[in-house]
């Protein structure tokens, strides 16, 4: 355990290594000049050469990567370009808000798309089972800002039941939690359909079945474990897709999340915010992953971690 | 036999007294029908039988004769919503003679009788139980849905139940999962828990099919003893002629989801009615039927096939901070042997010990140290076009011939695939070759067309084999050619697999651990166990003078397919087969192989 | 001092929302005009304006003086003042602040507009640590030579980079100061929680006596404009900071009780197309007239809900020299494809317009495209985040037509100066400088320098003149297309109080914090 | 007899009433994409005078402008039936491409194991930690957008899950009895490739494919409605939406319809999709 714990960390930091990489190099050849952002439209040319001197971005390629790795290494992801703050702290202030929509978002995709997934199974073959999973469908191909400007519509504007966007309480969450989980609740759906129907055909459920077990226990306690699997690998793939989808719905709602970070950064090639926030999503993704796995075994003691 | 419709129904629901002390379980006019993409299609048609208290009886036939369907239909477990109950009644009754039809039994009322009245073991230990539970978890469950016992008594019952199943350290066992248990123990698992609530009948749906011959053995021992402990019945389905003798008190014989006939065990083995159930008691191998069958090649020849000399194969097994390699499992340890033509060497033992792996090595499968000489020429040292010319010679046959068989190819291009990557032959010469090598296993040139699927399993057996003949090998493997397939189409391929050895002087690698059918077959047999070879020899040296007393287990527990013969108690083996795996710089010991005269070779510890 | 609202009450708290994250509140680097005015209400400069209007007027100076040569400006400080620590503000303050503006490691945005003071070039090339054109004669008269007579220096005094900044609180906060500003301004800042709120309380020490009328104000960050405007008709909010969004604008206008509570004023901005005079075929005078002339402004200002006035100039109305009767060139598609065939495309040629990626403005490109499309230019569109434009236009061979929309030129302050230097001017066509169309008008720059050496405040009407005809000459160039002058059009709460134009104060955007007040109070 | 493999699988889609419903809804697409210049009058750049109220304000659905026009006066059903070729590219020419090279490099590490396969699954496995928006943010704006850019951006963005699933799949069928038979008549690497194993992922790559061209379709929509996607003024159902969204409120159509044709789209491929996985799943052949 502590073994296969050790060579997946290390597995995971050469992939941050990787992603470190890729996203500088990107930015590199990016064809906007950051220093033109600093120095602003009333600035010499000797102005601008000195910032660029002392931001060190007149270093060739790999000198600048060497050092953004070496200050990363004590934690120091370097400074906003536009803001002027330390982008960790820029970074540590939005997260909460964005873990705090990503847990009601995976909250929301779970209940939902579980719930679907088991009814349809267990209902297979009806009209509840049709009908839940073309709603499944929808869910999936509905484009994330629609789903959040009809929410918002819908239940903000005109039903007033949650507050327009903003962040404090738990009305604020609904709406952005929804929107998010709405996409993951149409795949949860399917899959948990498809891995519990896969799972009722079993041997072990006949075996469950022919001992006289009463329906709930067969459902709960035999098949949900089994069929749950897929679904737990799945939540740690999702904290990807979740990484992109919070810089559109953050937007929509205006939920101060480090998608809006991301966002305002990239517009103004703020490099070390893009930087730090690729960073931060792709470590979100690995440790997601990285979870993910850990907890399959408790799940299924076959599953050994090697 | 009344059968009133109606009365019958609401006896459902009221039970009704009956005078007569009727058998426990009656089954009339059963009619289960599948619906499939042309209609509905009876599976099971007008089956009746009773079943009385403390009997045995067995129901075998061929596969797909309904047998498995009539389990289920009793347990109203018939798979949703393809299957149904056409008409009939299933009839259980108790001690004080109440009796239910359970073929109109509401699920409710169902699921109190499933467990408590009536058990099931199902095929596959390795598949019915519930892989994320502990084993006492399920035990457990099964006892509280049906008593009010507490968790701690049903607990205890479920400790009693793992060792009336002579589980070892029972108590620890319940904290183990499926995985962590071999298939035998599974199987005694399943039986713990459908005996636990001492049900008033058992059906047991081919409950050894799965497990070698000393399991086997082991496992019906223990149903015939928890039997008579309980007086139980049981319903046991096999296909199994053997075990039918073994354990049957009355015999139902079906085909086509028909009854054909019906009997004590004594009569239909001696005085068989119907012609279906004599073809199938012909078809059944029987050891000792072997001998004489041709006269066993003398010594060793010296133009070998093939030469195995001191083979090894690993698996390495990763692990550790870096996943660097620290355990290995010694599939095949060091094992030497050479078959000549015309031979056929059998390779005997348990699962696990190394059989296929061997096979493998041969056919070029996995990289092994150690020496393979095929027509003289040693595999190592040659270039790999070398190799694969060479490689031509050795031919293999799988156990499952639908999963050997690329299923989205058509047969006679599969046949012509090998002549093709040799670049034998032009293309209409190609497909003259593969007519006739369809029509020389028995199938006719218009089936090239067809896909595998559209095949049986004898057939696609035969097409395996055409395959395999098209290079003209000198040596072809059979790694359980034949175990997969029913003993009447198990002789005719059997009987094909000769031919064609008489006709083109093939030697044959044959790997079973049927030892009937080794019997059949083999000039000489090398068992196996633990991936060396323990005994070698002729084939009446090794069946008729056994000498390790591993051969002489595996020969012990085949079952004799006459019900006149039952064996004496079987000997249970007190512990597991040890596991082949082993950590890194641990080598397996390895045995000396003794001559006890005429190549007859035995290990000596 | 000026007077104070008689019908002003006091106390109270109000919500300002913003979509975009303030960056920072340090004075010296705070450039978007989100935290202009921001600043403008923490801290404090030697000049400021009249509330509501473009009037100089000595704000931490009591008075100054300039020196016949206009090459001297000295300002006597006001005593007494207190930076929000306790701390009396004095010359020695001024100095430093204008010290570390001007320093490249501050990294300033503004320091260019102090490149008139003596001694600014050794700073910005880091020879010197100090300003040798600032003395402090005392700590409260404070002394400045210019290399040249600067007419704008007064200007120059007002804006915020050249605020002033208590010494210890920035070397105590270091980088972040921006993050814990404080200043002398009439609110103190209060808190910061990062993308999501800003508040300021009131200054109870301000050195104007009865400002500010507010206790709190109240920003709250990352709110799309459409979202504040639905808080601001249910009350939430007081002033949507981004304006009336244009989807809603319509429905605004059209309700009597709503339409009472927006206030339309003048801004000083121009939206144009740059052309690249250096890049074929707009090196060529022709084709550029036949562009302007080509460009429907009326439709383009009808796109954005007539929320503009159709531009014929570089300069806005409001802003002194902008030329009332210039005519400019007229809407003629006929007369453009002459004036395209004269210069050798009677079939158009194709181009590239660049535009800022947010809405309106790829709307706008695309009027504009249809348009040059009528007389044969077929452009394509480049619609890129505002950084790519920025860059692209910073490039000699970048782009050849931009689109100014969304990066576009809001003054600094109200002079018409302003809109010549580093856009217009041969200093700005540089690679990496603003200006887009690379032109470069040696005369131009020495009659700009000519204008600006007239510090006098008397011939300041001699001096706009001189502007109006820098910018006809220009327009006879012809490097710019401009299509309007934005027009801004406040909202604000049924309780807020005090007069219009500080709803439209021309330096103050959205409002002047310090001036308005809340009727519900007591 | 059950039914061949593949043959009659269109027999069998269109009996599915959802797998038709696709079906048609993809037809009216295309069809839409085809005939865009013929099906209005009206050109989709075309910035029409009374396409707008004196005040700008775009025009509800009427009589001359079927769904209503946008905030620049062109009429929006044009917009859309153009607009659909843009989706209908990207959906078909980035999901194919993505396709390529996730099944390129899926079957390539899932059969041979070793450090090929080994870096391969590396190289995915950090894409996979990509957050893939933000990666398609970044390209497209290191590579100013263009149709094609876009669609190879996205490309680049999406072939990840395709890998993933493809490895796996390959890694399964190599170890199928059927490829060691292959082995043993001597069958070389590239002919188990190519004959076998190929073959058998047919069905999962079509799955995928179809199911890719939803999520290709939305995902140019998000690039869009960001302001990276495909530049005006071609048409793209994003961007669409880009352009109107903060009008949802004062003029829903101009949302409301791409919007639905974003939704139907993918929907509908989403619904073939899924009917193919049924139907091309070789567990479910011969099966009732
Ligand atoms: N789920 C199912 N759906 C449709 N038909 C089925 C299903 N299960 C079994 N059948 C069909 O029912 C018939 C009887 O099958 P059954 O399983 O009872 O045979 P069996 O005698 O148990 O054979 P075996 O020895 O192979 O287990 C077969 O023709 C089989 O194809
Ligand atoms: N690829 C592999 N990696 C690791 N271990 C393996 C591998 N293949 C086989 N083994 C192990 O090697 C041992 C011998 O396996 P082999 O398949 O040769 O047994 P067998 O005698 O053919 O058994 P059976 O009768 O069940 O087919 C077993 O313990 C098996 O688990
Ligand atoms: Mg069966
Ligand atoms: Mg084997």
């Amino acid at each position: 355990m502590i073994a296969y714990l050790g060579r997946r960390v290390i597995q995971s930091l050469l992939i941050l290594l990787g992603v470190s990489l890729i996203t500088f190099a990107l930015l590199y050849l990016l064809p906007a000049d950051p220093v033109r952002q600093i120095a602003g439209r009333s600035a010499t040319p000797e102005t601008v050469e000195n910032i660029r001197r002392q931001l060190g971005l007149d270093q060739p390629f790999i000198i600048q990567y060497w050092h953004y790795l070496t200050s990363l290494l004590s934690g120091d992801l370097g400074r906003s370009y536009i803001q002027r703050s330390e982008v960790t702290v820029l970074i540590v202030s939005r997260l909460p808000a964005s873990l705090l929509l990503m847990i009601g978002a995976i909250l929301c995709e779970l209940a939902i798309g579980l719930t679907m997934g088991l009814l349809a199974a267990v209902r297979r073959g009806t009209a509840t089972d049709q009908t839940l999973m073309v709603a499944s469908f929808v869910g999936v191909s509905a484009p994330q800002f629609v789903v959040g400007l009809l929410l918002l519509y819908v239940f903000a504007v005109r039903l007033g039941w949650f507050p327009i966007g903003g962040y404090g309480t738990w009305r604020h969450l609904v709406l952005p939690s929804l929107t998010m989980g709405i996409l993951g609740a149409g795949w949860y759906a399917r899959m948990m359909r498809s891995s519990m129907i896969d799972v009722l055909r079993q041997d072990y459920m006949r075996t469950a079945r022919a001992k006289g077990l009463a329906r709930g226990a067969i459902i709960f306690r035999h098949a949900l474990p089994n069929a749950i699997l897929p679904v737990i690998a799945m939540i740690g793939i999702d904290i990807g897709i979740f990484m992109g989808g919070i810089v559109v719905v953050e937007s929509v709602f205006g939920w101060p999340g480090i998608g809006q970070l991301a966002w305002q950064a990239i517009q103004r090639v703020d490099i070390p915010i893009i930087m730090g926030v690729t960073l931060v999503s792709a470590f979100a993704i690995v440790l997601g992953n990285l979870l993910a796995d850990t907890v399959a075994p408790f799940i299924d003691p076959r599953i050994k971690l090697r | 036999m009344s059968k009133g419709a109606t009365s019958k129904r609401t006896g459902a629901f009221a039970p009704a007294v009956s005078v007569t002390a009727g058998p426990v379980l009656e089954i009339s006019d059963l009619t289960v029908s599948v619906r499939g993409e042309d209609g509905e299609r009876p599976v099971v048609s007008d089956l009746s039988f009773s079943l009385a208290r403390g009997e045995t009886l067995c129901i075998a036939g061929e596969s797909g004769s309904g047998k498995s369907m009539t389990a289920l239909a009793i347990m109203q477990l018939l798979p949703q919503p393809a299957a149904r109950i056409g008409s009939g009644a299933i009839r259980l009754r108790d001690m004080d003679r109440r009796e239910i039809d359970l073929a109109v039994l509401d699920e409710r009322r169902m699921r109190r009788i499933r467990g408590d009245r009536i058990a099931m073991i199902f095929q596959e230990p390795m598949t019915s139980l519930n892989p994320v539970l502990s084993i006492g978890r399920q035990l457990v469950e099964s006892i509280e849905a049906h008593t009010g016992l507490s968790r701690a008594e049903a607990r205890r019952r479920a400790i009693e139940a793992l060792k009336a199943v002579r589980i070892s350290e029972a108590e620890s066992r319940l904290k183990q999962f499926p995985h962590e248990l071999s298939g035998g123990m599974r199987q005694r698992v399943m039986i713990a828990m459908a005996l636990a609530l001492k049900p008033d009948v058992l059906i047991a749906d081919e409950p050894t099919t799965a497990l070698d011959v000393t399991v086997q053995g082991e496992v019906l021992e223990l149903l015939r003893d928890l039997q008579r402990e309980h007086g139980t019945s049981i319903i046991l389905i096999t296909h199994d002629m053997g075990v039918v003798a073994e354990m049957a008190d009355r015999v139902v014989i079906m085909r086509h989801g028909r009854m054909v006939e019906e009997g004590t065990a004594a009569d239909i083995f001696s005085r068989p009615q119907a012609d279906y159930t004599r073809e199938l008691l012909a078809a059944v191998p029987r050891i000792g039927t072997g001998v004489g069958r041709q006269k066993s090649v003398e010594a060793e020849m010296p133009a070998s096939v093939a030469v195995v000399n001191d083979l090894h194969v690993h698996f390495d097994l990763r692990g550790g901070f870096f996943g660097q390699v620290n355990r290995r499992v010694h599939a095949v340890e060091g094992i030497s042997f050479s078959i000549a033509p015309h031979e056929t060497l059998a390779l005997v033992g348990e699962s696990g010990c190394g059989k296929s792996t061997t096979a493998k090595a041969l056919a070029g499968l996995v990289p092994y140290h150690g020496d393979i000489v095929i027509g003289g020429r040693n595999l190592a040292g040659l270039g790999r076009d070398q190799r694969k010319a060479v490689r031509r010679d050795v031919q293999m046959i799988f156990q499952d011939p639908y999963a050997s068989l690329d299923p989205r190819m058509r047969v006679g291009d599969l046949v012509a695939e090998p002549l093709l990557i040799h670049g034998i032959a032009s293309k209409e010469e190609r497909s003259q070759l593969v007519a006739a090598l369809f029509e020389r296993v028995g199938l006719s040139a218009d089936q090239m067309e067809l896909y595998p699927h559209e095949f049986s399993g004898g057939q696609r057996q035969r097409i395996c084999i055409a395959r395999a003949l098209a290079l003209r090998p000198k040596l072809i493997i059979a790694d359980e050619s034949v175990s997969a397939l029913d003993v009447s189409v198990q002789a005719r391929v059997l009987d094909l697999l000769k031919e064609l050895q008489r006709e083109f002087g093939i030697a044959y690698l044959f790997i079973s651990h049927d030892m009937a059918v080794v019997e059949n077959i083999s000039d000489r047999v090398a068992v196996m166990y633990l991936g060396q070879i323990v005994e070698m020899g002729t084939r009446d040296q090794v069946f008729s003078n056994p000498r390790h007393p591993y051969t002489k287990r595996l020969i012990e527990a085949v079952p004799v397919p006459d019900p006149a013969k039952r064996r004496p108690r079987f000997a249970r083996l007190d512990q597991e087969i040890p596991s082949p795996t082993r950590n890194i710089g641990e080598d397996p010991p390895k045995l000396a192989l003794k001559d006890l005269g005429n190549g007859h070779l035995v290990a000596v510890s | 001092e000026d007077a104070v609202d008689p019908n002003a009450k006091q106390g109270g708290a109000i919500t300002i929302t913003y979509k975009d994250d303030v960056a920072t509140l340090d004075p010296a680097i705070g450039y978007d005009w989100q935290n202009w005015s921001m600043i403008k209400s923490l801290f404090d400069g030697l000049m400021d304006y009249e509330p509501g209007t473009t009037n100089l007027r000595p704000d931490l100076a009591e008075s100054y003086e300039i020196a016949p040569d206009g090459k001297t400006f000295t300002f006597k400080l006001r005593q007494g003042v207190k930076f929000h620590n306790g701390r009396e503000m004095t010359a020695d303050d001024v100095k430093y602040s204008l010290d570390r503006v001007t320093n490249p490691k501050t990294q300033s945005p503004g320091a260019g507009f102090f490149g008139s003071i003596k001694g600014f070039d050794d700073v910005a090339a880091g020879k010197a640590e100090s300003l040798s054109g600032v003395t402090v004669v005392d700590p409260y008269t404070i002394k400045f030579e210019l290399t040249r007579p600067d007419a704008t220096f007064l200007h120059v005094m007002a804006i915020n980079f050249s605020h002033v900044v208590p010494k210890e609180e920035v070397e105590k906060y270091g980088a972040d100061f921006g993050k814990h500003p404080v200043g002398t301004g009439a609110f103190k800042f209060a808190e910061w929680t990062l993308g999501q709120r800003v508040v300021f309380e009131r200054n109870p020490d301000y050195w104007h006596k009865g400002l500010p009328h507010l206790d709190k104000v109240s920003f709250e960050i990352g709110q799309e404009p459409i979202v504040a405007l639905l808080r601001l008709q249910k009350g939430e909010i007081d002033i949507p900071g981004d304006g009336i969004p244009p989807a809603k604008f319509q429905e605004v206008m059209a309700d009597p009780e709503q339409k009472a509570r927006v206030v339309e004023g003048g801004q000083l901005h121009t939206g144009y197309v740059t052309m690249n005079t250096t890049m074929a075929p707009f090196d060529n005078v022709k084709v550029r007239q036949a562009v302007n002339m080509a460009i429907n402004k009326d439709r383009v200002v009808q796109l954005i809900n007539n929320r503009a006035v159709p531009a014929n100039q570089p300069l806005p109305p409001s802003m002194p020299g902008y030329d009332k009767e210039f005519k400019g060139y007229p809407y003629d598609v006929a007369k453009a494809k002459a004036l395209l065939a004269e210069a050798g495309h009677p079939d158009g040629f194709d181009t590239q317009l660049f535009a800022m990626n947010t809405d309106p403005n790829p709307r706008i490109a695309q009027a504009i495209q249809q348009d040059l499309a009528a007389v044969g230019i077929k452009a394509s569109i480049q619609s890129l985040a505002q950084a790519n434009v920025i860059a692209a236009g910073g490039d000699k061979a970048g782009a050849p037509m931009i689109w100014s929309g969304g990066m576009a030129w809001i003054a600094d302050f109200p002079d018409p100066s302003n809109f010549y230097g580093p856009i217009l001017g041969c200093a700005g066509a540089v690679p990496g400088g603003w200006n887009w169309s690379w032109y470069c008008n040696k005369d131009l720059d020495a009659k700009a320098a000519e204008a600006d050496s007239i510090v006098d405040p008397a011939k300041s009407g001699e001096r706009a003149k001189m502007w109006s005809a820098i910018y006809g000459k220009i327009m006879e160039d012809a490097p710019w297309a401009p299509v309007f002058n934005e027009q801004r059009f406040t909202m604000k709460s049924a309780r807020m109080g005090g007069a219009d134009n500080l709803y439209v104060d021309p330096v103050h955007i959205p409002i002047n914090y310090d001036n308005v007040y809340v009727t519900d109070v007591q | 007899m059950p039914a061949r493999p593949r043959a009659g699988v269109w027999r069998r889609l269109v009996k599915r009433p959802l797998a038709l419903i696709g079906l048609v809804i993809v037809a009216v697409v295309v069809a839409g994409a085809i005939l865009a210049p013929w099906l209005t009058g009206y050109d989709p750049n075309e910035q029409m005078f009374d396409g707008l109220t004196l005040e700008g304000a775009p025009l509800p659905p009427n009589a001359s402008f079927w769904l209503g026009t946008d905030l620049l006066g062109r009429d929006l059903l044009t917009r859309i039936l153009f607009g659909a070729r843009t989706s209908l590219i990207i959906g078909i020419v980035a999901n194919g491409v993505a396709l390529l090279i996730g099944t390129l490099v899926g079957v390539t590490a899932g059969y041979f194991r070793g450090w090929i396969g080994g870096a391969l699954m590396r190289f995915t496995d950090l894409m996979m930690a990509f957050p893939a928006l933000l990666l398609a943010i970044c390209l497209a704006a290191v590579l100013q957008p263009s149709l094609w850019i876009v669609a190879m951006v996205i490309a680049l963005v999406n072939w990840v899950q395709t890998a993933r699933v493809i490895y796996t799949e390959t890694s399964s069928l190599a170890e199928r009895e059927f490829i060691d038979a292959e082995r043993t008549i001597g069958a070389s690497a590239p002919r188990i490739l190519f004959r076998h194993i190929l073959p058998h992922l047919l069905p999962t790559i079509i799955v995928w494919g179809t199911l890719g061209i939803s999520t290709t379709v939305l995902l140019e929509a998000t690039l869009s409605y960001l302001g990276i996607g495909v530049q005006p003024p071609t048409a793209s159902w994003g961007n669409i939406i880009f352009e109107n969204q903060t009008y949802f409120q004062a003029a829903p159509w101009l949302v409301f319809f791409p919007g639905a044709a974003i939704l139907a789209l993918a929907l509908a491929f989403n619904l073939i999709g899924d009917a193919l996985r049924d139907i091309l799943d070789p567990t479910q052949r011969g099966r009732a």
